[in-house]
């Protein structure tokens, strides 16, 4: 008798413990990720002028704020309540009873939706007003991410096709980075970029780039690991530890291939374009960072690194699309590419592995609808913002500098 | 009295400064100023080639006796000099007055110390 | 006979692992607390001048250098060794029998009493003799800390009041505030500062102070959830997810609120004052992020983020004390209301959940008292430094610099 | 029968889980070495000059591409291969059967072999040629640093003999520095660095140096208490709580004693040799941080702190070579005598604990070897880069600065 | 030979320097300065509201011969105009004389190149 | 028209600003330099001494009407003095002609405003 007892007991404690492991594991995955808002912050920061430095920075400390409060209250409902027709989540409210929400699961997707909404401020920096920013900010944590999130995350449309995005090459990062593209577009470039040929807008301090980018490398071993969910048992210990081998492959192929092209391109190895390239492996990766050779880890970030060259020269001399950081490519094209490279790499399914063309067929795709869903919503909104608050700060703004007319405070002195 | 204006490579400060220092200039006023002129840097930000046809350079200003104004030239002359582009110039203008805050002297008097 | 050995072994095994989750919480926690060591630093720097940057560096980093040995010789007795009197802690000497000593809470508790150190620097930045500061550093982290720490945390009469300061905002943030207080006031305002009317002063690098900020929030997690202690078991897992969130929250709402006010205020949302907000929201959560609500979380962050423009307003223009990075009010006052508000959303005892005026009594009492001992021995301390060996630094030093005449050293060439 | 399976079932449930928090334990230790990187680099860049900027933080980041990709397809094996002669590792190709590697302990040997080859580029720093460089950092991350941490950690002849050095004071830091000897004495010191007397060059902003050794304290945590490459059962937890106290300390003690050594000798306290005595402390504990009591701790610190001003001094003045950041010193010498420190201060074996001369002789034996293997290689790598491809940037690239001329870019605007 | 001074809007130095060039002033030297003029921001730091009368401005100076000043003046002023207050001023000086380090020119011969 | 030049206390210069404005000189134009001097200062950086003769000044310079220059100089001479060694210097030179950018005025007209 007593001995069963205790055996339950013992049961009990070992579950609770193995459980244990796992929230501790999410939550310091979510604490890392919360961390790339400084990671953005300063690469953001460093790749523009010293005269917008502040405006920058109250970008991405309000993606956060504003990110944090909006997807609690709206976001996380529409992203995982109980699906309605694989479109979307219900809102509390709605739910016959209320839901028991595991909140370090929402800490850690709460980090997630901001860094969805942070990329955007890089690709319209240095020309934006403050304030359409704001409300943009607030829509896009509340509503545009966690819709196109419910249906590859909260058991959408795209999940039940088998679409694979691991930690969000797409769902996160290309939501971002297309949406970026969009207001990079309507807003136009900034003053001085075009003028005949497409002219550079040096970044006013690497140093703060360097450690952005470091930091986000620091960062991503908590959004793709973090994104495991679970730490305890052999699998997941297992998976979390090739998930961290990925991950930095990955990152080091980007960075040696962007390295090397941008070297033989433009004769001299540039620094800014290496730093791009540690984080286009490291946003290419990210979709399939549990199930790929970390082999092919190192292969994914290669391409990606080489393609980043070729992909920031298109959008801005072809396009001529003014993206002050690089993040549509870095995020965007680079996000769409690793999804796509799922279908080819995966141990479990892809094209290399004898699966066929099917899985690379849902990933495609899941690549286009999600990039139909930002670029649709997108044009939308900063129309209806232009129109209403305004989009782009006035011409003496913009030369003179954001920090001191929209904020009224520089950032160096 | 002649204001002595060098623009000089940022690199040769020291051997400038030193220079005058032995023919007896100590005081003198310096900063940093970009220059445009045929020395030029071709760079490549994010696959965008620019030149930079401005490049850092130091300006050194000084107020000196009008004795001294030929040895400062040959001075800075020879000490600012490497033989490639970029090297500089040195500019003489005249001075109407000038006066040491500190102790009040005024003209002449305001530029040396007492022996 | 075997099988229960083997149930033994289990056993034992199971607790082995369970305590072990619980230590590596702690241990993580730890040096997230101490990664806000370069959060204080840059956020004191970037909100100063940069010829006294060396100057506030130094100080950070001794801050963390003394105190950690102070505390390790003399503080962690004084706050955790048995109890006298409800009062003080027994020094090792003095105990019977020579104590175990957890490693793994001493070591979060270290970090702790460098924290409360810290916090001084700032509001007594830009002026003060650089050994004269040294000798505060150790007095505080020695005696003047663990003593009020010893009276919540330590067995002592506060805490068999039933007075709750989960993490810290009175024990840790007020304290230290206070401190500074008497010292910003002992010591007089910068040079400049106030003649005639109050003069801004802007700090040197906001991007380093931004950086500061985020490094900050990010630390505040192992700050928070650090001090559940434990990780391992249902109850402590529900409550370390709970405080990340709260925590998270608190910080957002401080972030939003503080932006909101400044902006209707001076007519432009200005940064630095919205770098404060987070740190507002995030001090006065510390005290109730275990025990109120995620709503209750953002309302306490509103609440702080409101009263730090206010309070900034009142210490600068009415109360003329020159406190250069806002750390009376960031610290001082939002650890106080924040320490009061528990006794009002507390979901255990609180005024909103039935709990009457008992707990916010005894929550006003534990700020008032703290308050107390703070000031008086700040200013028993500070008086004496300056009859001795002086506090303020000459005038020429001031003006031309700390870091030159001090140091004999510039942060920037 | 059901009982006893399930007893199975629970027993392995346990040991899987305390496996993983091992494993966990393990990674989020790799992901804190990792963020050791922006540590070196902001230290790195902040003690340089400016128009040196953009190249130190490419090397930075390449050390880390490069070194992660190198480590793994090469490294790894030679450093854990089995075992030929106590000298070296398998090549996987000439194993018998492909070896199972545990990717979570492949992360963490990763970023320890990036952090030796990254201590190289502060010694060589402002005057070396960018591809030249590359080339060192493959050869060092792919083959000297494995072979010599093989003898060690990799079950070879000092290993044997019972070296220790539990985190690598020596394997992984003095390796770097005298790598960085050899390296700063082949390419000669800066222009401008000795013409007659030796000269100062001033870094160019402290507040990065600063930066960067907090986050290398930080991350050390992850260095050292990682190396017990387990946490759960209670000899583990002892051992990582013990270890984080000890690195804290000695890294407290190496600030506080560089303080008051270069204060005594230069008249005033620097914040330059104060940053470098934090580094000096954490390097000098790094071989016995599991080993030493906590007052032991602090005296290693104090030790390395005072060893670290003279040192620097005698390297600078009378041997003159030119260190720009003191790696030579810090993880060179300190690295040395933290080792050696063990043979006396070791609880177990140590000549202060009655264990006579033996430990101390094997750890100078392995001081010694280590040594002379990095002088050796290094010197003949050097030269031989010097040679072919060439170490030494033209007198007008380094006058003007490396950014321009080699990179393109410069890293402020 | 005159020394050609201005004082311009930081975001007006490339239109100057392009019109410059286009009339065949190759060579100038240029800094960051502050301004105190009309032209004033109001701030607030901290709740502290401060009105800094002092702006950034670019100068640019340059040593000409004779015949280019008019040309000089006018190109200035239409490339540095917005007709917002904070245009800046054009101020010219008389210059002594002047010296090429690298080649070792003095007078009118330091200011151009040989064709 | 004459140049005034001070090369002043970085501390100073909010009185020295304030000081010239009540006698009426609205516009100026300053930025920071490095002076060389007899004030010097010893330093030690990582264990080696070193005495960085320069030191940070700041370069204030306006053109005015002649009538204004006796004043100025003495209110200069005020506002910047301490008596401790490396208060300054300030320097006089001829303008030969000033123009405003935005308004097009020239000469004396382009010093000051319409009443
Ligand atoms: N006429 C001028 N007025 C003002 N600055 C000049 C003038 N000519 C040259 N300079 C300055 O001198 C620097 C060096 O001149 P440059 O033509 O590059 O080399 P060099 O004098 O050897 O031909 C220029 O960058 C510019 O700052
Ligand atoms: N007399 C002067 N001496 C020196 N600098 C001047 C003088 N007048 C104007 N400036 C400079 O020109 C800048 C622009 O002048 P401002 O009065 O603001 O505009 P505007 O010339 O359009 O009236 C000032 O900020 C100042 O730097
Ligand atoms: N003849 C000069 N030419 C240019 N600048 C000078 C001259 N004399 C002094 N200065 C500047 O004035 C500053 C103060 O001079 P200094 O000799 O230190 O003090 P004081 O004028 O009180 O004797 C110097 O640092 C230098 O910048």
């Amino acid at each position: 008798m007593e001995e069963t007892l205790s055996l339950n007991t013992i049961q009990s404690t070992v579950t609770a413990t193995s459980h244990s492991l796992d929230v501790v594991w999410v939550l310091l995955s979510a604490a890392l990720v919360m961390f790339m808002q400084p990671g953005f912050a300063m690469a953001e920061a460093g790749f523009t002028r010293a005269k917008n430095t502040a405006n920058i920075l109250m970008k991405n400390m309000l993606d956060f704020g504003v990110g944090s409060i909006s997807f609690f209250l709206i976001g996380y409902a529409l992203m995982f309540g109980s699906d309605i027709g694989g479109f979307i989540g219900k809102l509390p409210f709605l739910e016959e009873s209320s839901p028991e929400i595991d909140y370090s699961f929402l800490m850690f997707q709460t980090v997630f939706a901001a860094t969805a909404a942070t990329i955007v401020s890089g690709a319209v920096a240095e020309r934006t007003e403050f304030k359409t920013y704001l409300f943009f900010s607030i829509i896009t944590t509340a509503i545009i991410y966690p819709i196109s999130g419910h249906w590859v995350w909260g058991g959408g449309w795209l999940s039940n096709l088998g679409f694979h995005d691991f930690a969000g090459s797409s769902v996160v990062h290309s939501v971002g980075a297309w949406m970026g593209l969009v207001g990079a577009a309507i807003i136009g470039p900034r003053i001085g970029k075009y003028n005949g040929k497409a002219n550079a807008i040096p970044g006013h301090n690497l140093t703060f780039a360097a450690l952005g980018v470091f930091i986000l490398w620091f960062g991503w071993f908590g959004f793709n690991a973090g994104s495991q969910l679970a730490a305890s048992g052999s699998d997941n210990t297992l998976a979390i530890s090739h998930i961290f081998l990925t991950t930095n492959l990955s990152a080091a192929g980007g960075t040696l291939a962007a390295l090397a092209v941008s070297w033989m391109r433009y004769k001299r190895p540039t620094l800014s374009l290496t730093l791009n390239g540690a984080l286009a492996g490291l946003v290419a990766i990210t979709a399939g960072c549990d199930i790929v050779t970390p082999q092919a880890a190192i292969v994914i970030g290669i391409l990606a690194g080489i393609t980043l060259v070729f992909s920031v020269e298109f959008i801005d001399k072809v396009l001529r699309i003014d993206d002050p950081v690089g993040a549509i490519t870095v995020h965007g094209v680079n996000g769409a590419l690793g999804t796509l490279l799922v279908g080819i790499f995966a141990t479990d399914g892809g094209l290399l592995y004898g699966g066929g063309f099917k899985l690379l067929g849902i990933q495609a795709l899941g690549v286009i609808a999600i990039a139909a869903w930002a670029l649709g919503t997108a044009y939308i909104l900063f129309k209806l913002l232009d129109k209403t608050i305004g989009l782009r700060v006035p011409a003496i703004v913009e030369e003179e500098g954001l920090d001191i007319y929209e904020h009224g405070e520089k950032a160096y002195h | 009295m002649k204001k002595i204006e060098a623009i000089i490579r940022k690199t040769k400060f020291e051997d400038v400064k030193k220079g005058l220092h032995e023919i007896g200039i100590d005081y003198l006023t310096f900063w940093d100023v970009r220059g445009v002129g045929k020395s030029v840097e071709k760079r490549v930000y994010r696959g965008v080639k620019y030149d930079t046809s401005s490049i850092e350079r130091t300006m050194i200003s000084f107020i000196v006796r009008d004795k001294f104004v030929d040895s400062c030239i040959v001075s800075i002359r020879e000490n600012a000099f490497t033989g490639e582009i970029g090297d500089g110039r040195v500019f003489i203008y005249e001075v109407l007055d000038a006066y040491r805050i500190r102790t009040g002297d005024s003209g002449d008097r305001s530029l040396y110390d007492e022996e």
